[in-house]
């Protein structure tokens, strides 16, 4: 069959690529990430400040749970908060202090809201960062496997199983292994605890065990859900790669069947699946609200649902200010990882 | 071809639609997952419609309950009861119009902004391309589920709250995805063509884009109504719906506050979350296979 | 015994479509064997049969002997062991058979750590001496694919194809996507190391003029069987079957008159493997086709020393070269005669100017209808580079009712031209007028002007909207003009004044439905509706089957004689501007080096580019001339004459001798004048008006 | 001619392809996850300390807002304090009379303004120095005088006017008027040698050093925001040392979650919040080694009207509908609820129908109204009232209000109380038959629109101390806000000259007869007004493992509740069970369960690679 004659070929590069000339093309490429990322960074900080104060309800009256108080001490209050500043006064002071790294005083828990994050946030990433690298690792490993043997029963299965697990809600799915494996049905005892993150009073490795004892009911919920969509993703990015010419290429080399697979198309077909990866991140931002309330475990998705009652302004600003951090670092770090994969890009 | 008097225009394009529409369900057939997918629907489709009829308003009535709280699967209640005494499975069918109607109109809201900003950010360069695309990726940076919480907390509780809460946040994954194909599509020669032929923005984007860019609008269209109908759910559950309007994310909620996870109430518990997992999961399989037909550009079937 | 053996080679893909229907073929160690075929003959099905890469499902039948061992009953380990070292292959779209994301040394050094018991370093320093070997410096190694340019990724194949020692290369369409003159280069390279290392070649290509040139045997395919085969000079100058001498008639000769302003083609379009016609499969388009070639299939059979021919006109005894029938000149009849909608046949020569003459410029010179004044247009160069002069000051006039070929290599600013005289790019300096009136860019005025000037670009499936119908796609101008008059009506005529008779048939029927020929001329339709005054045909026929393109050449040439209908024509392909221009301009990096009529600048080029372009042509005489580099980069343009770092005078020492040659490294010739008389923007070629292009080179 | 399907994907003899070791590593990954299941799965381990010692597990919804008395308000913090710090005095648990906590005995002066109290001598810190008045001195001046010491008890202090402690064992305060709580001052006494070094009472927590020096029955140790708060028994407490080593509160988000670990052993105490639900009350009923304590709550739960909310200084605010001035449409609207029905079907029996303003528990102070007064659930002579009143019904079927538009009222319902929208549902469809519309406005706090008065009605509950003076207060006039910018202590801005006369009364009346007396014809009044509609008194709902708590004390001792008394007694009085027998059983089938899955996955993951090795490299693609 002959080709479509494209009489068009690209302009011809520099002669030779010099080393320095990669390196400094990539600065650049990556200071320009970087620079995105702040500007979103500093979108985030003033969106959230706004968009909260949407919230109906005066915090200070919460505060004092309606108890009989004055007039001047709930004045008193609001200075302390600094909530009787005109509205472009407390933002600028939010901004100024933000930036600096003092999130201010969360007015439920009288600690400073840099205390209450930092306590909740090693929790959230320890349940976040194992459920991210196991349904990644899961999702990339079964979309790859389904995709080379396309239409199979193996992939029809897979690719069944992950839509149907995706398709669940997180907390129901939670809900239900409580049920059967932490209350028991039937024969099946309770194998794992029902909720929070530690039984307390452990030590050294022991206490090490204990919260992976309690950490394997919702990461096996946060993973059901997950992997699903990083399987999908992998799977369409490497049939688009299964049908171009260099893989024919390399098996004309004497490559065998699955050389072919690991060596040149699941690198090519890792480049989208990378960025979407990252992109998706979001949504697990979400999931892990929804598991922190139903497993009670002491993270920040729980954090946030408590201060929104209130509404705990500072807190809840902060807490918004990290998730979308964490959402914009991951994207930031998909776009430099981005070049290291694909020659193509940022050089 | 003898026929006696020409087809008008207007004759022939809906011939023309008429048959296409045939081509694009022989496809379609090929599909066993999508025609699963669309039986589910359309049963789905059918129950919420006819609960009135088979169901009757008066099912979540509190007062006229038939039955005492809680009780197990009997037969009188297939699915038992629930805090009130009402049949779980009449709640279930009238639940299904509730959450039906959210996950369209959030989904149909949604794929409209995103379409409309997609093809606008396409089409035109330029300065007024990059602030859209500013603004769709900062919305994408933001966790939907908490942006959709800050909503519904700050809007009344009701469901139109939720609707918007849901729309609102999940438009950025249609724009960006109808931007790409807007900007494959602006790549081709004949939209050159067009432009040689003295064609304006306004026609590209109408005659040319817009066709092409319908697909990829469709089948995002079905895949977001299922990510809707879960936003939904998850919103009921975090008591953020409208407590006297019967859903299936609201049962979900009646039956965890009622203790039912810890008592062991599985009847209360499990028959909503397998309706959303179910309508979801079937609107997913239609979706990606209404892409597979209409995109054949994706290649090898999915 | 034979390197290469195939006997009775049957391929049906799984959709059943039978690509390859018994083929025999063999090839001796040493040998070199070209394939020609047109698309959808099963040329390439061939080729990766040799090696058993054929997708899962597909039926293969008969035997292929590589050094006597069938590759098609080998066990899959023994399979993987022969490919690359046995016989390895070179693509034809290198960018695409080049993993992007894996530096080209190791794809080089890949097979040889496989086939070869090498250390990691050793395969490195071999493949830097395969790329020496292929003209690359070895430091190019470490580059990525989209680093090189077109040229160099191929070179990288070929290197890539010599890297385990094989004793056969299969090199299917190596340069199709390359310009004239890299093309030129890689097949001497290929030629040249097969000689050298001893090798075995099979050479696929859909261009018969390249394979005569390189091959010392040629088979021709058509619907997957071998219908001609013999000595690749015989069967290009003298084929034995109707379809090798339509298809040898498709590549004009340059100079020769016969094929000047007479395109050749055939009616109708290269069979569908799925569907392939009954009995000898070109019965359909053959013009001597009898009763009996619909029903009774042909096989080869023996057509004089050495030479077999599949057709009913080879008499099986008589070996005598003229036993076939000679097809006449002209075998169609006159315009008019409706065929089944596959178009209508070649006219003959055309009647309006002799095909020998230098078309003489009419008296009073009516000003011209479009022109370019002194055109600049460039573009900023990416993310800060230096700005890039695509167009550096053109001067160019189009008269009514005349054809004008624009020539040059890719990057050489031939479509910027085409594009700023369309109006759809501003110029940067100079300026395009119309009729006398220079170009008004405002959308009121443009609109106007849109309806005058007609774009036809080259990829016929990429410029009709998928999901519109032809009638929608022809009816597009009328509707954005807001025609007022019997929109079906004036369809209809476009329709089949484009060749596409009845037109009604064709209304409904959608882009996917029809063969390349006939998208191209619903495009042509589509311009022809506004009733325009000039064409701007963008190589109108480069994506198109050889025996397609003579059609719509003829078809833009009728269009001229009956409608008064001009052309500018933007080609790389010098043979086309021979088929059908009266005027040719050859450009070099954004500036027209030489121009004149056809006759002139085709038979007696005076500047040394176009000598060049000439000499490289497959068929053409004597020694070609292959400049050294690649395409000319427009934004790093040097000073003097833009042409003197590639220029053979001045390399050649000739200049020096005509005194001119610091003025070649100084002075740029000055901008050629837009009218119709003969130039060369060479300073050498100033002084030397009288001499005979041939001697001068050499 | 053979002819072969030739094709990568071919059909060859052992089709098995040398797998990337991927199903090795998601092997691994669930040996991984079944091993952490196995050693670690004594399963219903309790919290033993590794001594072997005995602790009690409380689950608790609440997590800890403060650790200092000084500014911790929610019901968890207190207990906790209660139970780190002595009070003056304490409630006996039979009758819930005053008697001697930190005090000994206490005498006030004729004109009652000023009060002796004796403090004991055998109460020592938990760091071994002396508890004596001089403490309680310091503590009682600190809340009167740094404004962030009385964020939490300042009411107590308000009306004092000098403490002193002239001696060790003697406390003497001084009163401005005659305050009738002081025999049940419920602030804690704090060591005065270690809250001197506090500087700024409103950011210190308390929290910082463990364990924290108190002379109450246990010693806090150990804490965890959002986890556990962890105490230990005080072995030299006066009163005698607690039963339990170890008293541990978990703090479980969702009561689910508590049930269940309640039901594997993992706690031994569940209180739910504000109670356990009826289904888990019934599951509990049945499981074994648990039992289910389902006693008279201290609680009321009511529907409160808004009577046009304004300020002492007579300003109005809000926007109450003016339907609801008026008597006849709030008894209308009283008749229209069937409280027999919320009984049955939303507390399906955990609760006891709503009589007088006092629960019954309180049984001196417990009044019914007569049959003639009682305004029972009867909606048709509802609908004659709203008649009467002048709000007929139009075509529709809809009441009309006197500005001619149909009537509909807002109810705000806490979204957090599974009631408050159970009852919300029946009155909408209750007072729907009346031609009254109802929007259900469930927010997370409703403390917002209700001090703002824009609201019609609310779903209202309070806790009742053995001494009711508070409840009784909050509906004084002078319990209404200053000014509209103030927040009173009014709880629905009820303001009504006759109830605050009996309420004035009741307050200087000493003698617990004739005061019961006036108290009752108070609650008639409350009855009569309308306002206060008390649909329910309900139960307290708790369980605990038998197997971990043999007997442990209610308050009152008959029936009462165990978490949140005004008291420590039924930490305190805790007995635990003997051996903690049934816990070690069930862990044994968990290792047994582990270790099987275990087993399973590593004879997979065997076979595989054993399968995968048979297939020569010949005839592999």
């Amino acid at each position: 069959m002959s080709s479509v004659q494209q009489a068009v070929v690209p302009a011809p590069a520099a002669a030779a690529p010099r080393r320095t000339a990669k390196g400094w093309a990539y600065l650049r490429y990556g200071a320009g990430k970087v620079g995105g990322a702040v500007i979103s960074l500093l979108a985030v900080l003033v969106t959230g400040f706004f968009l909260f104060r949407l919230i109906p309800g005066d915090p200070v009256k919460t505060m004092t749970g309606g108890r009989p108080v004055s007039a001047g001490q709930l004045a008193a209050y609001r200075r302390e908060f600094g909530l009787d500043l005109p509205m472009w006064q407390q933002f600028t002071d939010y901004c100024g202090k933000a930036l600096t790294g003092d999130l201010g005083t969360s007015y439920q828990f009288r600690a400073p809201v840099l205390d209450k994050i930092a306590e909740a946030l090693p929790n959230t990433l320890l349940l976040t960062g194992t459920a991210f690298v196991l349904y990644t690792a899961l999702g990339i490993v079964l979309g790859t496997r389904a995709a080379w043997r396309h239409d199979r029963l193996g992939d029809r299965l897979s690719t069944g199983l992950a839509l149907t697990l995706y398709s669940v809600p997180s907390f129901w799915l939670g809900l239900l292994l409580i049920i059967v494996f932490s209350v028991g049905v039937g024969p099946i005892p309770g194998l794992f605890p029902t909720g929070g993150m530690e039984s307390g009073g452990e030590e050294g490795f022991a206490y090490v065990l204990d919260v992976a004892h309690h950490l394997v009911l919702p990461v096996i919920t946060l993973v059901a859900v997950e992997y699903g969509q990083t399987l999908l993703v992998t799977r369409s990015a490497l049939l688009d790669e299964m049908a171009s010419d260099y893989l024919t290429t390399a098996r004309a080399k004497g490559l065998r069947d699955d050389l072919v697979r690991r060596r040149h198309a699941v690198p090519n077909a890792l480049l989208p699946t990378v960025t979407l990866i990252f992109v998706n991140l979001g949504r697990t931002v979400a999931g892990v609200i929804l598991v922190e309330t139903v497993f009670s475990w002491p993270g920040l998705g729980g954090l946030f649902y408590q201060a929104l009652s209130v509404p705990d302004l500072p807190l809840v600003q902060g807490l918004f200010f990290v998730f979308a951090t964490a959402v914009i670092v991951m994207n930031t770090l998909a776009d430099l990882v981005y070049p290291l994969l694909d020659p193509r890009v940022g050089r | 071809m003898t026929t006696t008097t020409p087809p008008g225009p207007r004759a022939l394009a809906w011939r023309r639609r008429g048959h296409s529409a045939a081509r694009f369900w022989k496809q379609y057939r090929t599909r066993r997952a999508g025609v699963l997918g669309l039986a589910v629907l359309v049963l789905f489709g059918l129950i919420a419609l006819t609960a009135p009829l088979t169901v009757g308003s008066d099912v979540q009535s509190v007062t006229e309950a038939p039955g005492q709280p809680l009780e197990s699967p009997s037969g009188q209640f297939p699915l038992g009861t629930d805090r009130f005494g009402r049949g779980l499975l009449g709640l279930l069918i009238w639940g299904a119009r509730v959450s039906l109607l959210v996950g369209l109109l959030a989904a149909v809201l949604s794929v409209s902004i995103g379409a409309v900003i997609g093809i606008t950010a396409g089409h035109f360069r330029g300065r007024y391309a990059t602030v859209m695309m500013r603004v769709t990726d900062w919305f994408l940076v933001m966790p939907t589920l908490v942006l959709a919480i800050a909503l519904a907390t700050v809007m009344s509780r009701s469901l139109g709250t939720i609707i918007l809460a849901i729309g609102v946040t999940t438009w950025p994954t249609t724009a960006r995805l109808v931007r790409a194909q807007t900007l494959a599509v602006e790549s081709r020669p004949y939209i050159e063509r067009a432009k040689a032929l003295g064609g304006g923005h306004w026609h590209i984007m109408s005659r040319h884009v817009l066709p092409n860019v319908m697909p990829l609008v469709l089948a995002q269209t079905t895949l977001v109504i299922s990510s809707a109908i879960l936003a939904e759910a998850t919103l009921a559950f975090l008591g953020l719906g409208d407590p006297t309007v019967i859903s299936w994310g609201g049962l979900l909620q009646d039956a965890r506050e009622a203790g039912a996870v810890s008592s062991g109430d599985w009847w209360y518990l499990v028959p909503p979350g397998i309706a959303i997992a179910v309508v979801a999961l079937a609107f997913t399989l239609c979706g990606r296979a209404v892409e597979a037909v209409l995109n054949p550009r994706l290649g090898v079937a999915r | 015994m034979s390197l290469l053996d195939v006997r009775n080679l049957e391929v049906t893909y799984a959709d059943g479509s039978a690509a390859v229907r018994g083929v025999d073929v063999s090839l001796e160690a040493g040998g070199k064997l070209g394939i020609a075929g047109e698309s959808g003959c099963g040329k390439s099905t061939l080729a990766l049969a040799l090696l058993r890469l054929l997708p899962a499902g597909t039926r293969v039948g008969g035997e292929i002997l590589l050094d006597g061992e069938d590759v098609l009953a080998m066990k899959w380990g023994r399979v993987r062991a022969v490919r690359w070292a046995g016989a390895s292959i070179v693509f034809q779209g290198a960018m695409h058979s080049l993993n992007a994301v894996h530096r080209v040394g190791d794809q080089i050094a890949e097979p040889i750590l496989l086939h070869r018991k090498a250390t990691a370093a050793g395969a490195r320093t071999r493949a830097g001496e395969l790329l020496e070997q292929v003209g690359l410096p070895a430091a190019h190694a470490r580059a990525y694919p989209h680093e090189l340019s077109g040229g160099q990724r191929q070179r990288v194949m070929i290197a890539m194809a010599l890297a385990c020692d094989p004793r056969l290369i299969i090199a299917d369409e190596p340069t199709t996507a390359l310009d004239v003159m890299i093309q030129a280069q890689i097949l001497r390279l290929i030629a040249g190391l097969v000689t050298e290392q001893d090798l075995a070649l099979v050479m696929i290509s859909h261009d018969l003029s390249v394979l005569a040139d390189t091959c010392d045997r040629l088979a021709v395919m058509y619907a997957g069987r071998i219908v001609e085969e013999g000595p690749a000079r015989q069967v290009f100058d003298d084929s034995r079957h109707p379809y090798g001498k339509a298809l040898s008639g498709a590549f004009p000769r340059i100079g020769d008159p016969a094929s000047r302003f007479a395109p050749r083609g055939l009616p109708g379009d290269p069979p569908d493997p799925a569907a392939v016609p009954t009995g000898c499969a070109f019965h359909p388009r053959c013009p001597v086709a009898l009763e009996s070639c619909s029903v009774d299939d042909q096989r080869l059979r023996e057509a004089g020393a050495g030479r077999r021919a599949a057709c009913v006109h080879v008499p099986e005894a008589a070996a005598s070269p003229s036993a076939v029938p000679e097809p006449e000149a002209s075998p169609h009849p006159g315009p008019g005669a409706g065929t089944d909608g596959a178009g209508i046949p070649v006219p003959g020569p055309a009647p309006s100017s002799d095909a020998t003459g230098a078309l003489g410029k009419p008296a009073s010179a009516p000003p011209p209808l479009l022109s370019a004044e002194g055109l600049h247009v460039s573009f900023p160069g990416r993310h800060g580079g230096d700005t890039a002069r695509a167009v550096d000051g053109v001067d160019l006039d189009l008269r009514a009712g005349e054809i004008v070929a624009l020539v040059g290599e890719s990057g050489c600013g031939k479509t910027t031209l085409a594009r700023s005289l369309l109006g759809l790019l501003p110029p940067t300096a100079g300026r395009v007028t119309f009729d006398g009136r220079p170009l008004d860019y405002s959308s009121g005025a443009l609109r106007t002007y849109r309806k005058r000037v007609q774009l036809v670009l080259q990829d016929p499936s990429g410029s009709l909207n998928p999901r519109h119908t032809v009638y929608d796609a022809v009816a597009e101008g009328l509707r954005i003009h807001r025609y007022g008059g019997d929109e079906r009506a004036a369809v209809a005529e476009a329709l089949s004044r484009a060749g596409l008779r009845p037109a009604e048939r064709f209304f409904q029927r959608y882009p996917h439905e029809l063969s390349g020929g006939q998208r191209q001329r619903v495009v042509i339709a589509g311009a022809l509706v506004l009733e325009p005054k000039l064409l701007v045909a963008d190589e109108p026929v480069a994506s198109l089957d050889a025996s397609v393109r003579g059609e719509i050449l003829a078809l833009l040439l009728r269009l001229r004689d009956e409608l008064d209908l001009s052309a500018l024509v933007v080609t790389h392909d010098l043979g086309l501007a021979w088929n059908i221009a009266d005027r040719v301009a050859v450009m070099y990096l954004g500036r027209i080096v030489e121009t004149g009529s056809v006759e002139q600048v085709l038979s007696a080029p005076r500047h040394p580019y176009t000598q060049a372009l000439l000499s490289v042509l497959p068929d053409a005489p004597g020694e070609p001339v292959v400049l050294a580099g690649e395409p000319p980069d427009p934004s790093r343009i040097s000073a003097g004459c833009r042409f003197h770092a590639r220029c053979p005078v001045l390399a050649s020492g000739e200049a020096e001798r005509a005194g001119v040659a610091d003025a070649c490294l100084t002075r740029d010739p000055e901008i050629l004048g837009g009218g119709g008389e003969e130039q060369a923007a060479c300073h050498y070629a100033a002084t030397s008006s009288t001499s005979n292009p041939s001697e001068l080179i050499r | 001619m053979s002819t072969q399907v030739h094709g990568r994907g071919l059909s060859g003899p052992t089709r098995s392809r040398r797998r990337m070791p991927a199903t090795v590593a998601v092997g691994a990954a669930l040996v991984l996850s079944a091993a952490t299941a196995t050693p670690l799965d004594p399963a219903p381990r309790q919290a033993a300390a590794a001594d072997g010692a005995k602790v009690l597990t409380v689950a608790v919804a609440q997590s800890v807002d403060s650790l200092s008395p000084f500014l911790a308000s929610r019901l968890l913090s207190t207990s906790v304090h209660r139970l780190m710090y002595e009070y003056l005095t304490n409630y006996d648990p039979k009758d819930s009379r005053a008697i001697p906590g930190l005090a000994t005995k206490w005498e006030s002066s004729p004109d009652k303004l000023t009060w002796a109290y004796t403090i004991r001598s055998n109460s020592k810190w938990s760091d071994g120095q002396q508890a004596t008045a001089e403490d309680a001195a310091w503590t009682f001046n600190k809340m009167m005088t740094d404004e962030g010491a009385a964020t939490a008890n300042g009411s107590f202090v308000s009306n004092f006017e000098k403490v002193t402690a002239p001696s060790p064992t003697e406390l003497v305060v001084r009163l401005k008027k005659p305050q009738a709580t002081m025999t049940a001052l419920d602030v804690p006494i704090v060591p005065k040698h270690v809250w001197e070094k506090v500087r700024d009472f409103s950011k210190f927590n308390n929290d910082k050093s463990f364990p924290v020096v108190g002379n109450g029955p246990f010693v806090l140790t150990g804490y965890k925001a959002d986890s556990y708060v962890r105490l230990k028994a005080n072995k030299s407490f006066w009163r005698g040392s607690p039963k339990f080593d170890e008293l541990v509160f978990r703090y479980y988000k969702d009561q689910d979650a508590a049930v269940a670990a309640l039901r594997k052993g993992e706690v031994s105490f569940v209180a739910g919040s504000p109670s356990l639900t009826p289904a888990q009350a019934s599951a509990l009923k049945n499981a074994d080694d648990i039992k289910v304590n389902d006693a008279p709550g201290r609680r009321f739960y009511a529907l409160a009207t808004n009577p046009g909310a304004r300020a002492r200084n007579g300003q109005k605010f809000g926007d109450g509908d003016p339907s609801l001035l008026d008597e006849r449409v709030r008894h209308a609207l009283f008749m229209a609820v069937d409280r027999e029905t919320i009984i049955d079907k939303v507390f399906q029996g955990h609760a006891v129908q709503g009589e007088g303003y006092i629960p019954p528990r309180f049984s001196p102070y417990f009044w019914k109204p007569s049959a003639g007064q009682e305004l029972a659930y009867d909606p048709a002579k509802a609908a004659q009232l709203l008649d009467q009143a002048g709000y007929r019904t139009n075509s529709a079927g809809k009441r009309l209000g006197k500005d001619g538009k149909p009537i509909s009222y807002r109810v705000l319902c806490h979204a957090t109380d599974p009631n408050d929208k159970a009852v919300g549902q029946y009155l909408q469809e209750w007072w729907s038959k009346l031609g009254i519309g109802v929007t259900l406005d469930c927010l997370d706090n409703v403390s917002d629109p209700w001090l703002a008065g824009t609201y019609d009605l609310a779903f209202d509950g309070w806790s009742v101390n053995p001494d009711p003076d508070f409840v009784l207060s909050i509906h004084t006039c002078a319990a209404l806000p200053a000014t509209p910018k103030d927040v009173g202590a009014t709880d629905n801005f009820i303001c009504d000259k006759r109830y605050d006369e009996l309420y004035a009364r009741q307050l200087a009346e000493y003698d617990p007869v004739k005061r019961a007396a006036i108290v009752k014809q108070a609650e008639s009044r409350l009855y009569d007004l309308g306002y206060m509609n008390v649909m329910a008194y309900p139960n307290a709902v708790e369980a605990y493992r038998t197997d971990q708590i043999k007997s442990i004390q209610t308050m009152p001792s008959a029936a009462g509740n165990i978490y949140g008394q005004d008291g420590y007694w039924s930490w305190w009085s805790a007995v635990p069970a003997d051996s903690g027998g049934s816990s070690d059983s069930s862990s044994s089938t968990g290792v047994v369960i582990g270790g099987i899955v275990a087993a399973v996955v590593l004879v997979g993951a065997g076979v595989f690679f054993v399968m995968r090795r048979r297939a020569g490299a010949d005839d592999r693609e």
